[in-house]
């Protein structure tokens, strides 16, 4: 059956700030309705694999060259063919305009075209990420030539199997089905993005009708819904929250790996997972069971109350320490009762926490000025950048090398040289090997204490189908999966 | 001439006022105050003591309650009841202090102004004009993201805020003040300037002030209660009224007592507030009604 | 003194039932007015003359105030009868009223123009020139100077004494047949009252209207007014003609009224004064209210109040001391 | 009455000018944009850069130059987060808001005037009571929570109006409702005891002596110089109706001004924070003005000095 | 009258010499404001002698409040000299001012509002004592003498704990009077002192000033719209018209043979309490001028019936006719 005019309502969460993949500063709100729109050289399997879309690769010299061949016949929503030219340029936009790209190919060093449909990447060393991150998106060089950049940015114009109908600001934006789609034409014709921040109004425009289908279900709200009629589906994206320590500062109780390990020991997490959560956040240890370096043998600390005072009592702090917990105060759920969940077990045990929800601009600055201050005394509830993109290197590398991000977590010494390695190593076994080691070094040292790993919960009406897998794990949303019955 | 005129006229004095009792007011606002006063010696269970075992449990007398929590408990199976009023102390100490700053601020500015008028009227005067321009609201979030959020700077906020409307109140009351004969013969006694603004001036301003003050403790309770729903008000682990709906909220429909109790907890206090500012008002001085 | 009469107030009572208690503003009031007759209304503050006014034309402030007995006979007919439409018919048309703040007793916010002309409007006729003519002379009528150029002025662009002539202007456009003055020129100079009293008795005298002029100015009774009632404490203690009154006072307390009065062409330091301060209505003396302060009071005066009780050369005194001459 | 407006015109301009230096330094002091759109491991080198790039790295009085220059020609800047001009961005916003605010105002100043001088001139009957009630409970609960409620209620329980959105008089109710409920209250209860005050009068007896019929003595004499206070509320409540649409606009999802500032404020995105703020004051301090002028209109006694 | 008998040995307390204030009234300009200048006080002369009681009469807006203004310094003259025991008030060093406030004192006419409703009485009389710089006396003293004012005025001590709004009318003026008196002026200006007050209660307070001025031997400035309390009271008179004095002098004098057209209409015009009295035509028409504009030459000629050309040009000056008897008028020129 095709689907019928009535456009498909999805609720979501924020309005993205741009379309226009690469000049995004905020993917995690774009990404769900670019991701209709525009499409990346790599494409996802439904287990996670890479497979060609609008182009296949080949890695040569080490994987310090990758070769693309884009598919001939793909059309932008212009009418623009797709070509390498326009590979280059979105290349360079991203270059310019995304620090996070930028960052994402730290080795790159040149791209050649070789023809319309040829070309290739060159990097100073081998580049394990390139293809996982599958960061470049590709927009139209002759659309933007012809248009001019305002034009380019307010209608913006991909390969993708819907094109962009209207954006009103602040209040939807409307897809339509790309009747020149390369590939497999999807089913729903026209679908709307609706962006309703609050999460009870959202809730309640699925159980009024008004909407279709939600995004970002609350956990508590899952069984609700449910019960409302609805059906629910999950997606295990990470990125973990847990329990951080600034370990810079050798003078604070947490310095020492016991007393991290007597906190590991004092918060009951599978009571924050079923409890609080209800059971909808996974709880995975490190790694998802899909990742690669996932270590089955690795399990979480026990909830040990009795234990965790005896190891204080031998780190020296048999009446516990007062210690500060930060966490980014936002709208996003979750943090701000995992934090208070966190303090009150750790209170059982003697540690009493000073709670401290600071705005994300303002902890940001704090993280920073942070970094290489020994005097630094924080502990937070956060969620480091753990796997969230498909090769565990990217995150370990930004969380954990010494010279990463706002890092809290240093060493030098044993986690450094393994975790360089595995940056420069191609072959996937062996890096999963070396990444099984890294994390084993996290995990026995407690760098951080996991406690459950995000888990997006898609709330819609009983015709509708729609199973989130692995390859919505950036693109969050993609209608052309989408089935009404 | 008219006698009528005079009796109603007369300004009633705060002391005598308050020898009679305002029933209604004090009933709801009463135990507010005593929770946000004794809290730790009130509640039945520690309200930061969670046991996730317990979380979510309906009102005592719906069925799954638990009478040992009387008004249910939390996503983090806290007692609400306990939270509640805990929550009182903040919200109460957020509207007293912040109406306090604010009344002492605005006072004395809206005295200076009325008093001297000219070049520092003027000037006060545009910078009042200029705040009231912008939204309470919308300046108290540009505050809390200049300070951080936190109990003090919504303090803090709210002073900054209301100010102004205790200065343009106490402004024309002290112009009108002034003008009155026994301000003029007190200049002719050889009284000070600042005799006159302390001993002649302030005290007849004090019934708009408390007036005003204890309308505006309604507004700096909503307020706070909004900020916090915002998400940059008072964090966790201080609990206050506006935090429990705004955490709550999303269990409107599956634990509907927790923000329906919180939003109670507000409307009765608040209601009580404005009560009292009313009967207030109507006894220390009719002409207030437009307040 | 043929004359027909016009109004008349019998054992009139108006309470206002307060939280403090009951006030008794007017207790017991009766008096009458003829045809083209000018009675003087005269007293303390507080003494009740406003309300016997008001209550005359049925506006005695709400809630609190309540006509609780008593008669008012107009032309005939008891007010106490009507209905709200007809006494709203009335007023103005039959009873018109001037009060004592010519600042306050026009609207602010209107036009004089505007004010002036709703007096017509009620009667039927509709806007345009012929009601803006109307309005100017009866302007005129008042002595307002270029009437015509001042419609569009607003109370506020008036002296005090153009104001009260405009007032004066409403009661009369439509030749009311009795007109209340409560306190007509309390608020004005000695020179712009005179002008103006001069111009009530001329419209009275015009229009032969009965006129009730309520003041607190003895010299004022004096020279606009046929007759006089003198009140206290919401009861009137003596009423007369102005010339009987005036020379032979028969009460106590208008004795001691005319004697306390300053007067011009004496000249003398000590003033006769009366003790003691006027009474609080709603918790009056027992017997005669003017018993505490009154010299020649009796045992019977702290027990029982006085009847009214007529005096050689006319009116009426309600004084024990004149019952126990009888 | 040219010259009280000319007056006026110019105070109010001396306000835009003060408004505009409140909110750029509250803006400057809010934290370092820079940082927030950073990745997380720029260096600091990487950071200046951003700064620079958004002129955010010369002093701020020179910024604010820059800022007065440009808004002077109608460019509030490049939103930071939308990459798009801040008006453009504000004016998609902006319709939205008046519409909300707008509906809320007018229904206020309606319904509060009306309730107000009814339950004045009936004063202790139901009418009175139930209106005094409804009032002290508008004035009780935070807008939000109404707003939250009204959902439950009238969307999820009942069905009968849809939760957000803006689309039409449907989507309109709840959240107007949400937002002038407590500014029907203030207007009712400023109506109710200016009016008292008013009936009181001696122009009201006066009226009445002329053999007025009620309602005129009451609709024409009584309420307009009643409203004058209500007059003075109004801008008041405007205000206050702007501020609360920051909160409502984010529970019924209403695209406008107060949602896209708050949001704006999250991601220190400064030249729509600004452009915001600017926009919602001016918008404010004509209204105002008129208001003022209104004033003149009604109480003729203020326009001549 | 005892004034009188003893007029070369008395000195003068207060004098007036060509004494003006302007007001600055708002005359429109939007950036920069434009002023005229509205004439309250207008060239004004006179002379107080200690021991006597002297009035000043005249319409609403003539200016005498400003004139009790202005010797009480809380409005600043604009021209001319007031000097008070041969002092200039224009040139007062600090130390001298506060002895010059201690010298005079005022009563206002409306008592309500004049005693601070949220002081008790005996806060507000003693207040003057209070802020004396001069060696604060102890609290007991300062009662003591408190209550021996009070006394004096006809109350008793019940009243120093009450606040103003538990008195009557009569009583308010009597503790405004109490705190006039409490330091023992040489002045005191009485500006309308019992206008506001029930006919009843006003003799009480009359024979109370008088009472208080001959135990006292206080000079009074009375100012007064009541021509004939103004004639039982006052020695000396003088009635303004339009910020001029326009006649002056003895009492007795001016109300027997008053010369000014003005002050005969005003006499005219005062309602008596004599029934049948004939009154004559009209005594006076129009109204008051308005002081920023004022008429030309003689500020009454608008409203006078006996004008002459000269009126409407030059201003008359005062001249001495009699004794004590000062009048600005033409018409005494041509006689
Ligand atoms: N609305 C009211 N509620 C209660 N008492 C009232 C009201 N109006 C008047 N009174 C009382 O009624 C009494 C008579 O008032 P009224 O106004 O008639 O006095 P009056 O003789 O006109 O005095 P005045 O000379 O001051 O005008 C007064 O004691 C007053 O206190
Ligand atoms: N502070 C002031 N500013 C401007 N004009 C003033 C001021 N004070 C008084 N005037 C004006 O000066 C004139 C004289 O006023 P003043 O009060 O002295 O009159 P008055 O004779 O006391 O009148 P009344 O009998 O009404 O008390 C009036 O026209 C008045 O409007
Ligand atoms: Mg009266
Ligand atoms: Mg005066």
């Amino acid at each position: 059956q095709e689907g019928s005019s009535n456009p498909l309502i999805i609720a979501v969460k924020a309005e993205p700030d741009t379309l226009v993949p690469t000049d995004t500063k905020y993917a995690v709100t774009s990404n769900p309705i670019s991701n209709n729109i525009f499409e990346r050289l790599v494409d996802l399997s439904t287990e996670g694999k890479f497979v060609p879309g609008i182009a296949s690769w080949e890695i040569m010299a080490g994987g310090k060259e990758f070769l693309f061949t884009i598919r001939k016949g793909v059309k932008f929503h212009s009418g623009d063919p797709l070509t390498t030219k326009d590979v280059e340029f979105s290349h360079n936009r991203s270059w310019e305009k995304s620090p996070t790209y930028k960052r994402y190919l730290r080795g790159f060093d040149r791209i050649e075209i070789i023809d319309d449909y040829h070309c290739k990447f060159f990097f100073k060393a081998p580049d394990v990420l390139f293809i996982p991150t599958r960061y470049l998106q590709i927009v139209s060089k002759n659309y933007f030539d012809r248009v001019g950049e305002e034009e380019f940015l307010n209608k913006p114009v991909g390969t993708g199997p819907y094109k962009l109908a209207a954006w009103k600001q602040g209040d939807y934006i409307d897809i339509e089905r790309n009747e020149e789609y390369w590939g497999k034409k999807p089913q729903v014709q026209k679908a709307r993005f609706v962006f309703t921040k609050e999460d009870t109004t959202r809730i309640a425009s699925l159980k009024t009708g008004e909407a279709g289908m939600i995004m970002d279900t609350p956990y508590p709200l899952v069984k609700d819904v449910e019960n409302a009629g609805f059906k629910t589906v999950r997606l295990y994206t990470h990125p973990p929250c847990s329990v951080q320590f600034h370990n810079n500062n050798p003078n604070v109780p947490w310095y020492h790996q016991k007393v991290r390990l007597a906190i590991a020991y004092a918060i009951d997490k599978d009571a924050i997972v079923n409890d609080l959560f209800q059971g909808i956040p996974a709880g995975y240890p490190r790694l998802a069971p899909w990742e690669l370096g996932y270590d089955p043998e690795l399990k979480q600390y026990p909830y040990d109350p009795e234990k965790a005072k005896a190891l204080l009592k031998e780190a020296g702090y048999p009446r516990g320490f007062e210690m500060p917990l930060y966490y980014f105060a936002g709208r996003s759920y979750g943090q701000k009762e995992t934090t208070e969940a966190v303090a009150l077990f750790l209170n059982a045990v003697g540690i009493r926490c000073k709670i401290q929800g600071i705005e994300a601009a303002q902890m940001l600055a704090k993280v920073r000025a942070w970094h290489n201050d020994p005097k630094t005394e924080y502990v937070g509830v956060a969620s480091v950048p753990m796997a969230f993109l498909p090769d565990p290197v990217e995150a370990i590398s930004t969380a954990y090398l010494s010279t990463g991000w706002g890092t809290m977590y240093f060493n030098k010494e044993h986690l450094d040289p393994i975790i360089e390695e595995a940056m420069v190593t191609m072959d996937d076994t062996k890096r999963g090997e070396l990444i099984k080691k890294a994390i084993k070094i996290l995990h026995e040292d407690v760098a951080s204490i996991q406690i459950w790993a995000n888990t997006s919960v898609y709330a819609m009406k009983q015709n509708i189908d729609f199973t989130p897998t692995l390859k919505n794990r950036e693109a969050l949303m993609l209608v052309k999966d989408v089935i009404i019955k | 001439m008219n006698n009528m005129k005079i009796i109603t006229r007369n300004p009633h004095h705060l002391f005598s006022v308050l020898k009679h009792v305002p029933v209604i007011p004090l009933l709801l606002l009463l135990p507010m105050i005593v929770c946000g006063i004794f809290g730790p010696y009130l509640y039945l269970h520690d309200p930061t003591a969670m046991k996730l075992s317990m979380a979510l449990k309906p009102p005592a007398w719906v069925s799954g309650g638990d009478w040992s929590y009387l008004l249910g408990t939390d996503n983090m199976g806290r007692d609400l009841l306990s939270r509640l009023i805990e929550g009182a102390r903040a919200s109460l100490i957020v509207a007293f202090f912040g109406v306090g700053f604010a009344g002492i601020v605005g006072v004395s500015i809206g005295m200076i102004a009325g008093y001297f008028e000219g070049k520092i009227d003027n000037i006060i005067m545009r910078f009042v004009d200029a705040q009231m321009s912008i939204p309470a609201i919308l300046l108290i979030i540009l505050l809390a993201a200049v300070l951080g959020g936190g109990l003090a700077t919504i303090i803090l906020s709210i002073t900054l805020v209301f100010w102004t409307q205790y200065a343009r109140v106490i402004r024309g009351e002290t112009l009108s003040i002034k003008q009155r004969d026994f301000v003029v013969l007190a200049k002719v006694t050889d009284c000070g300037t600042f005799r006159i603004l302390r001993k002649h001036i302030f005290p007849n301003t004090t019934n708009t002030i408390m007036v005003l003050a204890t309308l505006q403790l309604g507004r700096a309770i909503i307020i706070e209660a909004s900020i916090t729903f915002l998400g940059m008000g008072i964090q966790p682990p201080a609990t206050a009224w506006g935090l429990i709906i705004s955490d709550g909220r999303i269990y409107m429909s599956t634990a509907w007592w927790i923000p329906t109790f919180a939003g109670m907890a507000i409307m009765i206090t608040v209601l009580g507030a404005n009560l009292l500012g009313d009967w207030l008002r109507d006894r220390l001085d009719p002409k207030l009604r437009q307040l | 003194m043929a004359e027909k009469c016009l109004l008349s107030v019998e054992d009139l009572k108006t309470y206002f039932y307060t939280k403090a208690g009951v006030v008794k503003a007017v207790d017991g009031v009766s008096f009458n007015i003829r045809e083209g007759e000018a009675l003087g209304l005269a007293g303390e503050s507080g003494s009740g003359k406003s309300i016997t006014c008001l209550s005359i034309l049925r506006l005695v402030p709400q809630p609190a105030g309540r006509i609780v007995s008593g008669k008012i006979r107009f032309q005939g007919e008891d007010l106490l009868d009507k209905d709200n439409v007809e006494m709203m018919k009335l007023r103005g048309k039959k009873i018109a009223m001037i009060l004592q703040d010519p600042l306050m007793s026009l609207n602010p916010v209107y036009t004089i123009g505007n004010q002036v002309s709703e007096a017509f409007k009620l009667d039927g006729l509709k806007g345009g020139i012929g009601i803006k003519q109307k309005v100017v002379e009866v302007l005129s009528r008042v002595k307002i100077p270029s009437a015509e150029r001042r419609l569009k002025d607003y109370p506020f662009q008036f002296s005090g004494g153009m104001r009260q002539r405009t007032a004066a202007a409403i009661a009369i456009a439509r030749n009311p047949s009795l007109l209340i003055a409560d306190e007509p020129t309390t608020s004005l100079d000695v020179t712009i009252q005179d002008q103006f009293l001069r111009l009530l008795k001329e419209m009275q005298k015009q229009n032969h209207m009965g006129l009730l002029l309520i003041t607190h100015d003895l010299g004022i009774v004096a020279e606009s007014c046929d007759r006089v009632a003198i009140m206290y404490a919401g009861k009137i203690v003596e009423i007369g003609t102005v010339r009987r009154v005036y020379e032979n006072p028969t009460h106590p307390y208008t004795q001691a009224l005319m004697k306390a009065l300053p007067k011009l062409g004496t000249r003398s330091k000590k003033f006769y004064q009366i003790i003691g301060e006027p009474p609080d209505l709603s918790d009056l003396p027992s017997g005669c209210s003017f018993h505490p302060r009154c010299p020649k009071q009796l045992y019977i005066c702290k027990e029982k109040y006085p009847p009214l009780t007529p005096i050689e050369g006319g009116g009426y005194a309600s004084c024990w001391l004149l019952n126990e001459r009888v | 009455m040219r010259r009280y407006a000319l007056r006026r015109t110019l105070l109010g301009i001396i306000t835009v000018v003060i408004v505009s230096m409140i909110i750029f330094i509250a803006t400057r002091l809010s934290g370092d944009v820079a940082i927030l759109i950073a990745p997380p491991d720029a260096s600091d080198a990487e950071i200046q850069e951003i700064r620079v790039q958004l002129g955010l790295n010369k002093p701020i009085p020179y910024q604010y130059y820059v800022f007065v220059r440009n808004a002077l020609k109608g460019d509030f800047g490049r939103s930071i987060r939308y990459n798009r001009p801040a008006i453009d961005v504000l004016l998609d916003r902006f319709f939205g808001t008046v519409e909300l605010v707008g509906t809320a105002f007018i229904v206020s100043i309606v319904t509060g005037v009306l309730l107000g001088t009814l339950s004045a001139t009936r004063r202790g009957t139901w009418l009175d009571q139930s209106g005094k009630l409804f009032a002290l409970l508008g004035q009780s609960m935070p807008g939000f929570w109404v707003g939250i409620m009204l959902i439950l209620v009238f969307s999820v329980n009942l069905g009968l109006l849809p939760t957000s959105g803006r689309d039409g008089i449907s989507h309109l109710l709840l959240p107007s409702f949400s937002m002038a409920w407590y500014s029907i209250a203030s207007i009712m209860r400023v109506t109710r005891s200016s009016m008292m005050d008013v009936m009181d009068s001696e122009y009201i007896k006066m009226a009445r002596s002329k053999g007025n019929p009620e309602y005129i003595v009451i609709w024409k004499h009584g309420l307009k110089n009643a409203l004058i206070p209500v007059i003075a509320l109004a801008g008041v409540q405007l205000a206050n109706l702007l501020g609360g649409a920051v909160i409502i606009e984010n529970v019924f999802n209403w695209p406008g001004l107060g949602s896209m500032i708050v949001d704006a404020i999250y991601a220190r995105d400064y030249p729509l924070v600004q452009a915001g703020v600017f926009f919602i004051s001016i918008f404010l301090i004509a209204l105002n003005l008129i208001v003022d002028l209104l004033f003149g209109f009604i109480d003729p006694r203020i326009t001549y000095e | 009258m005892l004034a009188i008998e003893r007029e070369g040995l008395m000195e003068n307390l207060l004098e007036a010499q060509n004494v003006k204030k302007y007001f600055p009234i708002y005359d429109g300009g939007v950036l920069f404001k434009k002023y005229r200048m509205l004439k309250a006080v207008d060239g004004v002369s006179f002379s107080v002698r200690k021991g006597e009681c002297f009035g000043i009469a005249g319409e609403s807006g003539s200016g005498k409040t400003t004139v009790a203004k202005l010797i009480l310094l809380l409005e600043k003259i604009t021209e001319g000299n007031i000097l008070f025991e041969g002092k200039n008030l224009g040139r007062l060093i600090k130390q001298d001012r506060s002895w010059y406030r201690r010298r005079v004192q005022t009563i206002f006419q409306d008592a309500a509002s004049s005693l601070d409703p949220r002081m008790r009485i005996l806060d507000i009389v003693s207040e003057p004592m209070e802020v004396q710089p001069s060696g604060t006396q102890s609290k007991s003293v300062i009662r003591h003498r408190t209550e021996e004012i009070l006394h004096l005025v006809g109350l008793g001590s019940a009243t120093l704990k009450k606040y103003p709004h538990e008195l009557s009318g009569g009583q308010k003026q009597r503790v405004a009077i109490a705190r006039a008196m409490i330091l023992e002026p040489s002045l005191v200006i009485l500006d309308e002192p019992v206008s506001a007050l029930d006919v009843s209660i006003r003799a009480q307070i009359l024979n109370l000033l008088t009472e208080i001025q001959e135990k006292q031997r206080i000079t009074y400035l009375l100012i007064a719209h009541d021509l004939a309390m103004l004639q039982n009271i006052s020695d000396q008179i003088a009635v303004m018209y339009l910020g001029k004095i326009v006649e002056m002098g003895n009492t007795e004098e001016v109300f027997d043979r008053p010369m000014h057209p003005y002050t005969k209409a005003l006499f005219e015009a005062v309602p008596r309490p004599e029934p049948g009295r004939a009154k004559e035509v009209p005594a006076i028409s129009g109204e008051i001028g308005n002081p920023i504009y004022p008429p030309s030459g003689c500020r009454f000629h608008p409203r006078c019936k006996e004008t002459v050309p000269e009126c409407r040009e030059n201003e008359p000056v005062v001249r001495n006719i009699g004794k004590n008897h000062q009048v600005a008028c033409h018409l005494l020129t041509r006689r």
